[in-house]
């Protein structure tokens, strides 16, 4: 494969990003806006163009005779270099979760720069201030998305983790002048900041052992005879692990050195994936624009700890505790998140919570994926529903972003029974819903059937558990779902205009996704992804009894909440006074925040940072004063004896003499 | 004399301050500090060119364009220069800031006895960087330092004169601890049967202090430059200096004089005394450690953007003396790259917060706000440099910090995993911290400082950068993206100073 | 009985802490004047002693004290000469008055 | 082995210098200190005389004696008014004095009394230096001559003259 | 009796025809040429330099013993009293405004006899090496200088220094000769070298007390702590010109004068005695002086605590024992002068034009007399020793020279005096302070000093400047004490 189109699919987001940063200001906006989006379709041609190279080219460097699918490292320059071996390299490499990566992230993003051309104006047609600078941040965080998801080594994809994440900053900071705005980046940077510190420690102490950054060393074994080639193996990740354990320090703690590593990298994959209890960021970092909710806080980027677990999954295979983790966090995340969508009236708030509660469910599939039970299936169905999730969740956050900017709110309570005016948004949304609640023949139906296939072969109380969370996931999008478009006859305030669809710039995004959302399922997924790029036929493994269970779950919840929900009815707040308590904790998210708040305000922020720049100003530079003023001091107190009085002078010239005298004899003597 | 490269990085400021001295008009010495800084990052570039020139070529002596003209004779004291890749990479940066410090000064009042100090001030700096005598080192350090006084007392603001004087004081204090070190190496530089030497070189290769002087003599001089590297307890000087000091003024010592320290701790305390940077390195380990997050913890609660810049700065310069000591060539390459990043960025906050403390009379950040949206272009370098400070990859501190990060680990493990201690491992955890804590006061000030509503509504008619502070800061952007995106040139650079001499003394 | 060095040491020694007690402790500038040549003929007894009892083949005590006598007149008439000079000025030679310039 | 003449001279001489220092340094009335110093200066001559330095004692009555308590007398009545020739010793400075006098005192003695073979020398046998001797060694320059001294005092004395005149001059 | 002997004190004897012909001039010459006095006698004083130099370029500078050992001349001895004479030289040049003014009328002529007697009693300080010369001396140098302290008529304070001082140099010398007549007592000897052999295997109380003794009377003149406490009162209240004689000539004489007699006469005894003696003197002396000149706001009075803690930086050449340590001394010496004549120019200049010498008064000086400002910054700089200026060098290498002598306690002993350097460098700092960054209006206006004056002035600018850049003049300093007779008596 030739290196031009991987480089321009990094080049030109970059490109744009600078171009749009530098130059935006002086151009019109429909032009800025023009430009953004044009530079993203070229770069969605030639990362289709890749993705479909790389699973239906055939070519040896990238499926060899047996049918397996191989690692290709496009390009690797050296960046930085450490030390002899530990070397940051900048480079591309594929395999097929990155090829994957490509498809997905362009797609939700080409959709979003669409969409935004139409969502960044108002209903006069005025587009936002900042327009220019909002595709530039787009352009940017597309290059940093592209980036992590090809990197060839872990450093390459901490780096752009680090971009990412200041993408999203400065991305849900957009509307800078709202404190809450503000203040929602700077939580969502700094809660991944600290995420990702344990991921940096995780890296150095992988990288210590390992000795290399590089992926491909460290999960996979190069083929013969193809340069830049390389498979999934886990060969490899038992040298490593030989390698941790032949170590003089395998132990530390009670746990293995490299469970620490990988369970602190995981640390970084929870800050970024939101998993308990490093969620709090994303409810929050709503506060951006939707488009960009939708495509970084739904689809893409608090997918990338799902990806870097999937893409160390060798390595943690080696150290099933670090997956029992993995599997214990992401259920109780799912389900956590799951009671909270149940209450909250931000409808960004529920899709947020939502997402949390899928992305956890992703992350129990690598949690309980093994090799030995259905040949690693929760890999697969994780990548899975990685790949459905994306589509409908950025279908939900562009039709709620339609809805937003229809009424100009978030809340639901503000809505109710829009499905005559806006058909497109109804419609498109009501398929999402059921994609997401995992009915069939929609997307979500598929990959989360195969999730709970998998958590049944780990343990059967995770697929109980998985399986309740799913129910408890259609139930709560329908009830959103009732919410704004049923309960009861829309009310348009006095003065507005009727809520209305949205231009073709924004239903076309919505449309497309839809119908993806509705035919992703029958990708043979199993085909193209698997942990050891082994191809898989997942309809093989299709677990039918599990299947209908799902089924029958999710159409229970759903008609749950068509009773409770739709139309209005005392229902609800009967059920709500019923269990005031468990409503309360749920509306209140189960007061994270302010637990949060306690921790960092009351506890770093008053009693170590005040305690010790008080100290710093008042005992230490006290002390550097101090010298000062007891010199002061001291000189002060001696001033007497320059008392002007010559016998004084002589009193003291004798004493001074004899003294001198005195002390060497006693000293000496 | 004249024939060698470096004796121009002093002779140029001379020039410009006999040329200073003789301008009349404000216009004239401006031109005088623009072309003479423009001369020296023109020399810097070419030293740097013809460095990578000579090593790719072969040279692996540890210095080049090694010189030595004798000055004292009895004493052996040589006014000797030489340079290594650390050495040019401090001189550029020297150069760059002084360049972006005259823009940053272009209207201050009384520019004549500005400049000279100024220049008196950098003509220290470039000779420190160029030295290898210990004695001429040790004299350049301490012209660099006094103008400092002058400079803040007559320049500055708030409480001026005591922090002058505050800054003054501690950093000579630091200078006599130092001057002690000095003498006391000097005195036992060469075995039995050789001529005493000031001479960095042969002392090193001649490694031939005793232990037990070691011991005493590394606290010495290592104390004496962490002064000025603002080690922790000695930085309180920072804050305070910083905070009254004009702005080209702060940036020169912040960008470039804390350097000093750094440089010194490692061209000095490390070089000569290896035995003891082993033996006595976790006095000093805990010291910097500690002052790398105690430093970002203060900052977190300060208000006056220079209070919270200079322990910032407290805690990345923390950041370099703790590299330096893990004593491995990766985190020592690291601690050479946080100094160059550290200087750069820091220059650009303290020149940034010059330019909007020049135009709204304050630096509180509770009495500021949404300057993002009165002054777009100060405030986006602003974001940028803080970017920078907090470590996004793609600006320099990244780089370093990672570098550093990479180094210290390896020093910390091999040290844990050799049965010495894991003293290395918990301070390189405790440092990394640190990006955590440095993410925290940098969001709060962008926040409060620059995003937000407005503040204060007499801030609307404010105007944004002028030519001449737009050059400065797009200067030191540059400098700083192209660190961040182009490490390895540096590094590389950096590293060639670790030739296989310094291994064997360093024994790493 | 033998009169030892000892025996002339002694009282020179008592003399000289006359001179230093009367010098501390008298107001009157010429009477510090005073005590101060007892302290100087203390010491010229010292020397005279010193030389006689120890080393009695040659004068250097002697000469010292010679010398030390015709010092001693130089720096009293001088002396004197400053001390009228200051009753001109402050109309009295009380020491304690000599405080203008102090700390 | 002394004369008892000598032993008895020696006990008046030692005690009425003795007893004439601590007057002259107590009394209060400041013309009777000069006296009281003429006294002991006297008493210092009779022991030059009697350890056989006449000439020196000769010197000794002539300048100490002669010319520098005369000079004190003139002084003193210059200075003095009627009224304040006496003068009050405040008990502080009284402290002060007789612990450093006394603190000298003990210090010195004991230590000379320490060194045995310097305190309690015996007085040997010495031939009285002649005014030849002592002229010859006033002006000589060999080992033990002082010229130089001679000479050097000559210009000190000039300058003290000059400074003397300098100082009491009234303009 | 060989009269030629004289001729080995070629110096002395310049000096003294030098005095003559001043003596001589201001007798008998007519009224309207007594202005020349003062340019007349800073030729002669050029000449006499120049010749003392000729005379031990020219062939004679082997050590020459005069006087069968009472006094001694080498080229190190002359090379400190060329340095001297400089310093005189300058100090005549700066105090010509005063000694021209109308108060100095009847007594200009006085004012350089005595000036060169007590120089004259400097030289014999030096070259004594017999005990009674060195009194001599000593008296010569502090007698008449008492006289000098009283020549400022008109001010009460100067007849209040002038008692002061004569009273306390009389008590100290009373207190030195005691000592000696106890170092008489022990080695039966006056010279310097019989007592040096006599001393080589004695150790006793008396002894120690002596030693003590000859040490505060020689601290006195140097204003050691606690000798020193004369020092301010004496140098506020005398002319300012005496006070920069007194501070600079006279410090630097007994300092050199003190190695000698510690050295040559002492020797023995050196770590036994009084090096324990020296290290608590020195430290005593730099941090009292320096405590004391934090307080002071008048700038003599300033400058003599600062003198005083100068001194104990001298001593660190002296408690050295070695070449370097005496190299490092008078050069130390020497570019003192230069910096303390600096600082004394430019109060000179100020305190003739308007009378003031309050540092309070100084305030904003730079705004009307930046030159002068400019000069009297370059001389704190100097004496708090900051690099470029000459008072760098002259610290680091008394450092240095101090710590060749290799003890552990030498090291602590210079850490000290380091430390107290901050303490210094924040009182001169103090001054720049008020001069250039108060901003207050000075009370002092512009004036143009006195051509004299500035003379003296560049003279000294340029000595601060150059005297450390120029390395020769430390190398032949050191060259010339490496070969110096004294260094018999170094501990090697």
């Amino acid at each position: 494969m030739e290196m031009t189109i991987p480089v321009l699919i990094l080049a030109i987001p970059l490109f744009m990003f600078l171009f749009l940063g530098l130059l935006g200001m002086k151009m019109s906006h429909k032009l800025a806006g023009t430009l953004g989006t044009l530079g993203m379709g070229t770069i969605l041609v030639l990362s289709y163009y890749t993705a479909f190279q790389y699973f239906f080219s055939g070519a040896p460097e990238f499926i060899n005779a047996a049918g397996e699918r191989l690692q290709y490292l496009v390009f690797d320059q050296t960046w930085l270099q450490f030390t002899e071996k530990l070397v940051i390299k900048v480079g591309f490499f594929l395999d097929p979760i990155s090829a994957m990566m490509l498809v997905v992230i362009t797609t939700i993003s080409f959709m979003v720069h669409l969409y935004s051309m139409g969502y960044m104006r108002d209903h006069h047609g005025v587009y936002e201030h900042g327009f220019q600078r909002f595709y530039a941040f787009l352009s940017l965080f597309s290059f940093s998305m592209l980036g992590l998801v090809v990197a060839p080594n872990i450093f390459q994809t901490y780096i752009f983790w680090e971009l990412v994440g200041a993408s999203s900053y400065l991305l849900i900071g957009f509307y800078y002048t709202k404190p809450s705005a503000v203040s929602a980046s700077k939580k969502a940077f700094i809660v991944t900041r600290f995420a990702d510190l344990g991921f940096l420690i995780g890296i150095l102490v992988l990288s210590y052992y390992g000795g290399t950054f590089n992926f491909a060393e460290l999960t996979s074994a190069p083929v013969e005879g193809l340069a830049g080639v390389s498979q999934v193996s886990l060969g490899t990740a038992e040298g490593i692990k030989a390698m941790f354990t032949n170590s003089a320090a395998p132990v530390f703690m009670g746990a293995s050195v490299l469970t620490w590593a990988l369970v602190l990298i995981f640390m970084g994959c929870m800050g970024k994936s939101a998993m308990m209890p490093l969620h709090i960021w994303l409810p929050d970092a709503m506060e951006g624009p939707t488009p960009v909710s939708a495509l970084i806080h739904a689809a893409t980027m608090v997918v990338a700890g799902v990806y870097l677990v999937a893409r160390l999954f060798p390595l943690y295979l080696m150290e099933t505790a670090a997956l029992d983790i993995i599997t214990v966090v992401g259920a109780l995340t799912a389900f956590y998140a799951a009671m909270v969508a149940c209450v909250q009236v931000d409808i960004k708030r529920v899709l947020a919570f939502s997402t949390i509660s899928q992305i956890a469910f992703m992350m129990v599939s690598l949690g309980v994926a093994r090799p030995e039970f259905h040949e690693g299936l929760g890999y697969m169905a994780s990548m899975f529903h990685l790949f459905t999730h994306a589509m409908f969740k950025a279908l939900l956050f562009l039709g709620a972003g339609a809805l937003i900017h229809a009424i100009g709110s978030n809340d639901y309570t503000a809505m109710h029974g829009l499905r005559k005016y806006m058909p497109i948004t109804h419609w498109t949304f009501l398929i999402g819903c059921l994609a997401i609640a995992g009915i069939i023949p929609f997307s979500g139906f598929f990959s989360k059937d195969e999730i709970l296939s998998s958590c049944l072969g780990y343990s059967w109380v995770a697929y109980l558990w998985m399986s309740l969370v799913a129910g408890m996931t259609a139930f709560y999008m329908f009830r959103l779902y009732y919410l704004i478009f049923w309960w009861k006859e829309h009310e348009t305030p006095e003065g507005h205009h009727a809520p209305h669809d949205q231009p073709w710039t924004m239903s076309l995004p919505l449309i497309f996704l839809a119908a993806v959302s509705c035919v992703a399922g029958f990708i043979p997924f199993g085909e193209l992804v698997s942990w050891n790029g082994h191809p898989y036929d997942f309809m093989a493994h299709f677990d039918w009894s599990v299947a209908a269970v799902s089924l029958c779950v999710a159409v229970a919840a759903i008609v749950l909440a068509t009773v409770m929900y739709r139309k209005e009815n005392p229902l609800p707040s009967k059920m709500r006074n019923a269990l005031p308590a468990l409503w309360t904790w749920c509306y209140h998210r189960f007061y994270w925040d302010e637990l949060y708040m306690f921790i960092t305000h009351s506890i770093i922020f008053r009693s170590v940072c005040r305690p010790l720049a008080w100290f710093d100003r008042h005992i230490i530079d006290g002390t550097m004063d101090a010298f000062a003023t007891v010199t002061n001091k001291v000189s002060e107190a001696i001033k007497p004896l320059q008392s002007g009085q010559i016998q004084m002078y002589v009193w003291y010239y004798l004493i001074g003499a004899l003294a001198l005298g005195v002390v060497t004899i006693l000293c000496l003597l | 004399m004249f024939s060698n490269i470096l004796i121009y990085f002093v002779i140029i400021p001379l020039l410009m301050l006999a040329g200073t001295g003789l301008c009349r008009g404000v216009r004239g010495i401006r031109a005088v500090a623009v072309t003479g800084s423009i001369a020296l990052i023109a020399l810097s570039v070419y030293l740097l060119v013809d460095y990578i020139g000579l090593r790719a070529a072969g040279d692996s002596a540890p210095m080049l364009y090694t010189d030595s003209w004798m000055w004292f004779e009895p004493l052996n004291i040589h006014l000797a220069v030489g340079v290594d890749g650390i050495s040019i990479a401090m001189l550029l940066l020297s150069s760059i800031i002084l360049f972006t410090g005259s823009f940053a000064s272009w209207n201050i009042p009384q520019p004549k006895e500005f400049f000279l100090w100024l220049i008196l001030l950098s003509t220290g700096v470039f000779g420190f960087f160029i030295s290898i005598d210990l004695f001429t080192m040790f004299m350049f350090y301490e012209v660099a330092l006094i103008p400092m006084y002058l400079l803040i007392g007559v320049w500055g603001s708030g409480r001026k004169n005591y922090s002058a004087m505050k800054l003054t004081l501690m950093l000579m204090g630091g200078s006599a601890f130092l001057m002690l070190g000095l003498i006391g190496i000097y005195y036992h530089s060469a075995p039995a049967g050789h001529e005493l030497t000031w001479n960095l070189l042969e002392i090193a290769a001649y490694d031939a202090v005793p232990h037990g002087w070691q011991s005493f003599l590394f606290p010495m001089t290592f104390v004496g430059f962490g002064v000025l590297g603002a080690m922790f307890p000695f930085h309180t000087w920072s804050p305070d200096g910083h905070a009254s000091a004009p702005t080209a003024v702060s940036m020169l010592h912040a960008g470039v004089l804390m350097k000093l320290g750094g440089y010194g701790c490692f061209r000095v305390a490390i070089y000569l005394m290896p035995w003891a940077a082993q033996e006595l390195a976790w006095i000093f380990l805990i010291l910097t450690g500690t002052s790398v997050v105690y430093g970002a913890f203060c900052a977190c609660v300060k208000t006056d953007l220079k209070y919270i810049n200079a322990y910032s700065s407290v805690s990345h310069c923390g950041l370099v003396l703790f590299a330096i000591l893990m004593l491995n060539t990766t985190a020592m390459t690291g601690a050479i790259m946080q100094m160059l990043s550290h200087g750069l960025m820091t220059a650009l906050f303290f020149a940034l917060i010059g330019m909007i403390y020049g135009r709204t009379h304050t630096r509180e950040i509770t009495q500021m706000g949404g300057m993002m949206q009165i002054l777009p272009y100060l405030s986006v370098c602003y974001v940028i440099a803080g970017f920078a400070s907090l470590g996004l990859p793609g600006l320099s501190g990244f780089v370093a910090e990672m570098t550093i990060f990479v180094g210290s680990f390896q020093a910390g493990m091999a040290d844990y995993l050799g049965g010495e201690g894991s003293l290395r491992l918990v301070f390189t955890i405790i440092a990394c911290c640190s990006i955590v804590i440095t993410a925290v006061y940098i969001l709060r000030v962008v926040g409060k400082l620059l995003l937000g509503p407005v503040y204060d509504d007499h801030h609307r008619s404010l105007t944004d950068a002028t030519w001449w502070e737009r050059l400065s800061t797009a200067t030191l952007i540059i400098a700083v993206a192209a660190i961040g995106c182009f490490p390895n040139f540096f590094s590389n650079l950096i590293k060639t100073t670790f030739t296989p001499e310094i291994f064997t003394v360093l024994g790493m | 009985m033998e009169i030892t060095a000892v025996y002339y040491l002694i009282p020179a020694l008592i003399m000289f802490c006359c001179g230093v007690y009367g010098f501390i402790t008298r107001k009157n500038m010429i009477a510090m004047l005073i005590s101060l040549e007892l302290m100087l003929n203390a010491v010229d007894i010292n020397f005279v002693v010193f030389n006689r009892f120890l080393y009695p083949e040659q004068m250097e005590g002697m000469f010292f004290t010679l010398f030390a006598i015709a010092i001693a007149a130089a720096e009293t008439a001088l002396a004197i000469a400053i001390i009228i000079n200051i009753f001109r000025a402050a109309k009295n030679i009380d020491v304690r008055s000599l405080n203008e310039m102090k700390f | 082995m002394e004369s008892v003449g000598s032993i008895i001279l020696y006990f008046i001489v030692a005690l009425s210098m003795i007893v004439f220092s601590v007057m002259a340094v107590t009394t209060r009335k400041i013309l009777r200190a000069a006296t009281y110093l003429l006294f002991t200066l006297f008493g210092t001559a009779v022991v030059y005389f009697m350890l056989d330095y006449e000439f020196l004692g000769a010197v000794q009555i002539a300048v100490y004696a002669g010319g520098i308590v005369v000079l004190f007398v003139f002084a003193i009545l210059l200075t003095s008014r009627p009224g304040d020739n006496t003068e009050r010793l405040t008990s502080k400075s009284r402290m002060l004095g007789g612990v450093a006098a006394v603190i000298t005192l003990i210090v010195a003695c004991y230590s000379l009394v320490s060194r045995c073979a310097l305190a309690f020398a015996q007085k040997p046998e010495m031939e009285t230096p002649d005014m030849q001797q002592i002229g010859a060694t006033l002006m000589g320059t060999g080992a033990g001559q002082y010229l130089l001294p001679f000479e050097a005092v000559s210009v000190l004395l000039l300058a003290c003259i000059i400074g003397g005149v300098v100082v009491a001059r009234k303009r | 009796m060989d009269y030629s002997q004289f001729l080995a004190m070629k110096q002395e004897i310049a000096l003294l025809v030098v005095f003559l012909l001043v003596f001589l001039y201001d007798t008998f010459m007519p009224k309207s040429t007594q202005k020349a006095l003062p340019a007349f006698s800073i030729i002669l004083m050029l000449l006499a330099t120049a010749a003392g130099f000729c005379s031990h370029c020219l062939g004679s500078d082997t050590t020459v013993v005069a006087f069968a050992g009472m006094y001694e001349t080498s080229a190190v001895i002359a090379a400190i009293k060329g340095i001297l004479n400089i310093g005189v030289v300058i100090v005549l040049l700066q105090s010509i405004k005063w000694a021209n003014g109308e108060s100095m009328l009847m007594r200009r002529g006085e004012f350089y006899e005595l000036l060169l007697v007590t120089l004259f009693g400097m030289y014999l300080m030096i070259s004594a090496r017999h005990f009674l010369v060195f009194i001599i001396g000593l008296e010569s140098a502090s007698l008449p200088l008492a006289a000098m302290v009283a020549l400022d008529k008109n001010r009460y304070e100067s007849h209040e220094a002038a008692v002061k001082y004569i009273l306390t140099a009389v008590f100290s010398s009373a207190v030195f000769m005691m000592g000696l007549s106890f170092v008489y007592g022990l080695t039966g000897s006056l010279y310097f070298e019989n007592i040096y052999f006599a001393l080589t295997n004695q150790l006793n109380m008396l002894l120690v007390i002596a030693i003590a003794f000859v040490i505060s009377g020689i601290g006195f003149k140097l204003s050691l702590v606690p000798f020193h406490l004369w020092t301010a009162d004496v140098y506020q209240g005398a002319p300012t010109s005496v006070t920069s004689y007194l501070s600079v000539i006279s410090k630097g004489a007994a300092a050199f004068a003190f190695l000698v007699i510690l050295a040559q006469v002492f020797g023995p005894v050196y770590s036994k005695v009084w090096e324990w003696m020296l290290y608590a003197l020195i430290i005593l002396t730099i941090t009292v002086g320096n405590l004391f000149a934090i307080r002071q706001r008048n700038m003599k009075r300033f400058l003599a605590f600062s003198s005083v803690s100068q001194a104990g930086y001298i001593m660190l050449g002296v408690i050295a024992m070695n070449a370097m340590g005496m190299a490092a001394m008078m050069y130390y010496i020497l570019v003192y002068i230069f910096s303390n004549l600096a600082a004394f120019g430019v109060i000179g200049a100020i305190e003739n034009a308007t009378g003031k010498v309050s540092m309070d008064d100084y305030r904003g000086l730079y705004k009307t007399n930046p030159r002068l400002s400019v000069a009297m910054m370059l001389a704190m700089f100097s004496l708090a020793g900051i690099p470029p200026f000459a008072g760098f060098f002259s610290k680091f290498f008394i450092f240095t020279g101090a710590i060749n002598q290799g003890s552990v306690a030498i090291y602590v002993l210079v850490l000290i005096a380091l430390i107290n350097t901050i303490i210094s460098l924040y009182y001169y700092l103090l001054v720049v302070k008020a001069m250039f960054i108060s901003e207050e209006e000075c009370v002092i206006g512009w004036f143009r000093s006195s051509f004299s004056e500035r003379l003296g002035l560049w003279i000294t600018v340029g000595g601060i400047l150059l005297l450390g850049l120029v390395s020769c003049v430390y190398s032949s300093l050191l060259n010339l004490a490496e070969v110096s007779p004294m260094n018999m008596y170094f501990m090697s």
